[in-house]
């Protein structure tokens, strides 16, 4: 399995072809629609992360020593980014995925949707995201 | 003035947004401030800040005098009997719960405070508070789809039991305009308070609140092209005689005694603590801006950009508007089919357009029309049509790459 | 920074006043501003003025981070465990009548508030009122003829009992520092709450809410040198959450129905309303500014002057200074013997000189000294023993006029 | 009797050979020194006008057809102040009283004494001296 670091490369590289917004977007919603959808019953309030405007769902399972997460949100570009956010953690170890940065988006300029004042829910969903890795750490250990 | 002359006095509308000109079209969250009023701040701090009242010194008294000249400003702008009846508050939130606050030792179980369904939750938590602490039942008038007020139910439930009638004149959300005077008058006739949100009339039409007839009336300085953190309770002299002082402090006391103290006289009673000196003054400047541009002038421009907006926006595919009441004001909202309005909302902001997204504070209102928000596009003084011919292109690119 | 550098910085002083140089003593009201607290303001309506939080849109977004940028300066100022224990109030009367308000429900007949003779109106009139409300009996700490807390009074007066301890850390009509971090322990120890009003603390040294390990600490952004109808609550993260929200309203709620609403969490719980953007941005670059210069120099600068001044009136014959605590700061209140203190007032501010005269919304402190008020000079980082020259020299030529 | 009018001259008159604030507020001074004390008797809460830094008391009785003032302040300047107000008046008839603006105080430099924002109640007693004026008035009338 690649690991979080060259997952992130392949990130950058791929988002390194568009040069304005308007590509980036696309991407993002192309990215938002494949997406798998949440199962209805995961869809819960203990799943549920809550922005102001946009609703986020987590779900995490420790499957083989890597982390299986599953999510879901209201609006597509929040789909978009939760997949992307999920692309270098998924699978991965609960050591790597607690330790991670997600620094990948700054060179993507798409650190503002992660911004604490975002009204996204997508800062609290990276806090899970961590959160499932420390706790599937602890499980173990 | 002209729209290029009303334009040139704000500055930030020069400035870009991803690249982009900005179109500014949340005016209803807060309206852009003109240089006369950043001028009159600079002026104040940098030339005659001081402490207000009780000085003896020479900055104090020129802080002061320029401070009480606003309230008689803001007595004049919306037509008060007396300017002991301007209390300066932090904002309309502030005002309003200044006034829900002093009824708790005055309404008891079986009175009934009625409120609308249009409220913004500034004017409806406050009221829920005050029913919950004082045993009083909170009744609401329902809207109709069109966002207006439903009338029949507003004769219904306003009764001999109903104490304060509480509702906004103009809705943030659907820039409904209710009709304040006749629902004054129906609410007197029955012997309650009559409290009005004028959060969103104060920027877009003259006020005159003895013609109107109101016993309270709430506005924020921020959203009437002056500074933040300052708004006004306008209160009928007999109801402020009546409401209990709601903070204790410096200024509004006349003799204090470490056991009790005694109230001072109005309007001092109600503005306990160094007031926002600069931003009683800034709203002056903010205040004389609109009367050199002309109420009447405001409201009919804004009107007519309503209008324009309005056949734009119904010309594109998909866009449905909320809010259709017969008299609105300056506020286009909408939703596309099949499309989150937090998805819109970004794509605009990439394209410098800012609308805002969301339950607008008005969440009993998205609930009845079974929605999670709608985008909002608010009018100013300074909103051209070349800025609702942006909005429509960048909403046509963002359903496109949405879609 | 030396001191003309820092003078340099405030346009004000720049100016005359009755055709003399202004001599701006009157500190312990209200600072003075920095021009960068002016930029500041500047730059934000003239460049990302916006309403804060739930805003998609990048003007929304800019001014709701340096609006939340605040919150960790002043979490960091005073050294707060966690920003969300920062409140954003309308200053020091406001905290502190957020406070008394929420006790309401928590105290009961029977139960004691325990407050002292050196409190400004602001910290006594809210505990008078929460005594009437709940039926709680209101005590005072004395004081002695210096000034300073009668500390064996409050050993006396701190009992089981004792619901409330509320006091100030340094008191604006004679410059008293009393000794937070003890009695808050004693206070803690019979398990009281601790409320220090800090409006004279926070300008003139460093404070640390976790060493003092007080429970609520209430600040005006106005007295130091920061813009006007702005101010902080700091509250432990455990009370804040015990404590009722104040206000309803807009930003404070996570779910509202017509029927009732559940409360978002700290700090928005507690921050109902447009907050006054313009002035935490403002009081942000205040506190870079005062950083800048360096809380040690600012407060071993106004020690130097205190004694200078204190010096310079007492050889004046007449002069009588009031508060005379070991423990002071940069406060100078005195009167002349035979005269009225309004009258000293008047001839100084003739002569260019700002002080304040009367009671300084401390009214028992004057009672109980006997006297209709003090002529009150009050120090800043900014003030120079030239200031204190002038002040001198006036005082003589009043004292001549007047006898 | 010297009319209100031919007084507010005199006053004028007086004051034109101050030429700095000294000079004029050393004379105001001696003013307020020369005002008789009022009675102990007559210093009562129902005469007093409350400042918030210098207290004032008025008292009025109409005498022939003129009203008869006395009045009191506990600081120095404002019994000059006082002294000088009720020049003009004293002795007036009701009706005279009752319509005079006191606007020989503008050439005098000295109105923001009057001003509704200082703290020193004279405003409050030039409002109770013309009530008096329309009061006696009534009374005659
Ligand atoms: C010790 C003290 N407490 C409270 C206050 C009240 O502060 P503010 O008027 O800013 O609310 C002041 C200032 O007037 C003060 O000096
Ligand atoms: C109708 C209405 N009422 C009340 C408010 C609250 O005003 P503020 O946030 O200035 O207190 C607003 C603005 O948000 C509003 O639009």
């Amino acid at each position: 399995m690649e690991t979080i670091a060259q997952r992130e490369a392949e990130i950058i590289e791929e988002f390194s072809f568009f040069d304005d917004w308007m590509d980036k977007y696309e991407h993002l919603i192309a990215l938002g629609k494949e997406l798998p959808a949440l199962s209805a019953s995961l869809k819960v309030e203990s799943n549920q992360i809550k922005g102001c405007q946009s609703q986020v769902w987590l779900h995490a399972t420790l499957e083989d020593g890597g982390i299986r997460f599953e999510a879901d949100a209201d609006a597509i570009i929040t789909r978009g980014m939760i997949a992307l956010l999920l692309r270098p953690v998924q699978g991965q170890p609960p050591s790597a995925v607690a330790a991670f940065e997600f620094g990948f988006l700054d060179p993507l300029g798409l650190t503002a949707h992660l911004s604490p004042t975002r009204a996204n829910g997508l800062l609290s969903m990276v806090k899970q995201i961590r959160l499932y890795g420390v706790a599937f750490q602890a499980k173990r250990g | 003035m002209n729209l290029s002359d009303i334009r040139a006095h704000f500055p930030i509308l020069r400035r870009e947004v991803h690249g982009r000109p900005l179109v500014y079209l949340d005016n209803a969250a807060t309206t852009q401030k003109p240089q006369a009023v950043m001028d009159a701040l600079v002026d104040y701090y940098g030339g005659y800040n001081s402490n207000v009242h009780r000085g003896v010194h020479q900055l104090s008294q020129e802080a002061t005098d320029a401070f009480e000249k606003v309230r008689l400003q803001l007595q004049a702008h919306v037509n008060a009997a007396h300017s002991h009846e301007i209390i300066f508050t932090k904002g309309t939130t502030d005002s309003l719960n200044l006034v829900a606050h002093g009824f708790r030792s005055m309404l008891s179980k079986g009175d009934e405070i009625l409120v609308t369904q249009l409220e913004h939750h500034s004017n409806l938590v406050p009221w829920q508070m005050l029913a919950q602490h004082s045993g009083a039942t909170l009744k609401y008038v329902s809207m109709d789809g069109q966002g207006a007020l439903n009338m029949e139910d507003f004769h219904a439930q306003l009764t001999a039991k109903t104490k304060i009638l509480a509702f906004n004149h103009i809705s943030n959300a659907l820039g409904t305009i209710n009709p304040v005077k006749a629902m004054a008058a129906a609410a007197h006739a029955l012997g309650a308070v009559v409290v009005v949100d004028g959060a969103q009339a104060l920027p877009h039409s003259a006020i005159d609140v003895q013609d109107l007839d109101v016993d309270f009336y709430a506005g924020s300085a921020h959203k009437m092209y002056g500074p933040t953190g300052i708004g006004l309770l306008y209160g009928k002299t007999s109801w402020l005689e009546k409401l209990p002082p709601y903070q204790g402090g410096g200024e509004m006391i006349a003799e204090v005694a470490m056991e009790k103290s005694s109230y001072a006289g109005l309007p001092h009673k109600f503005e306990a603590g160094t007031p926002n000196i600069a931003g009683v003054i800034g709203w002056g400047a903010a205040i004389q801006w609109m009367h050199s541009v002309g109420m009447d002038q405001i409201e009919a421009h804004e009107h007519e950009l309503l209008q324009y907006g309005t056949a734009l926006l119904e010309a594109i595919p998909g866009v449905k508007i909320y809010g259709k009441a017969p008299k609105k004001a300056a506020v286009l909202s909408f939703n596309v089919a099949g499309l989150h309005p937090y998805d819109v909302g970004t794509l605009l902001d990439q394209m410098g357009i800012a609308v805002r997204t969301g339950q607008h504070c008005t969440q009993p209102i998205m609930d009845e029309f079974g929605i999670p928000g709608t985008i909002r596009a608010s009018l100013a003084a300074y909103t051209s049509k070349e800025d609702l011919d942006a909005l429509a292109r960048a909403l046509e690119k963002a359903i496109a790459l949405l879609s």
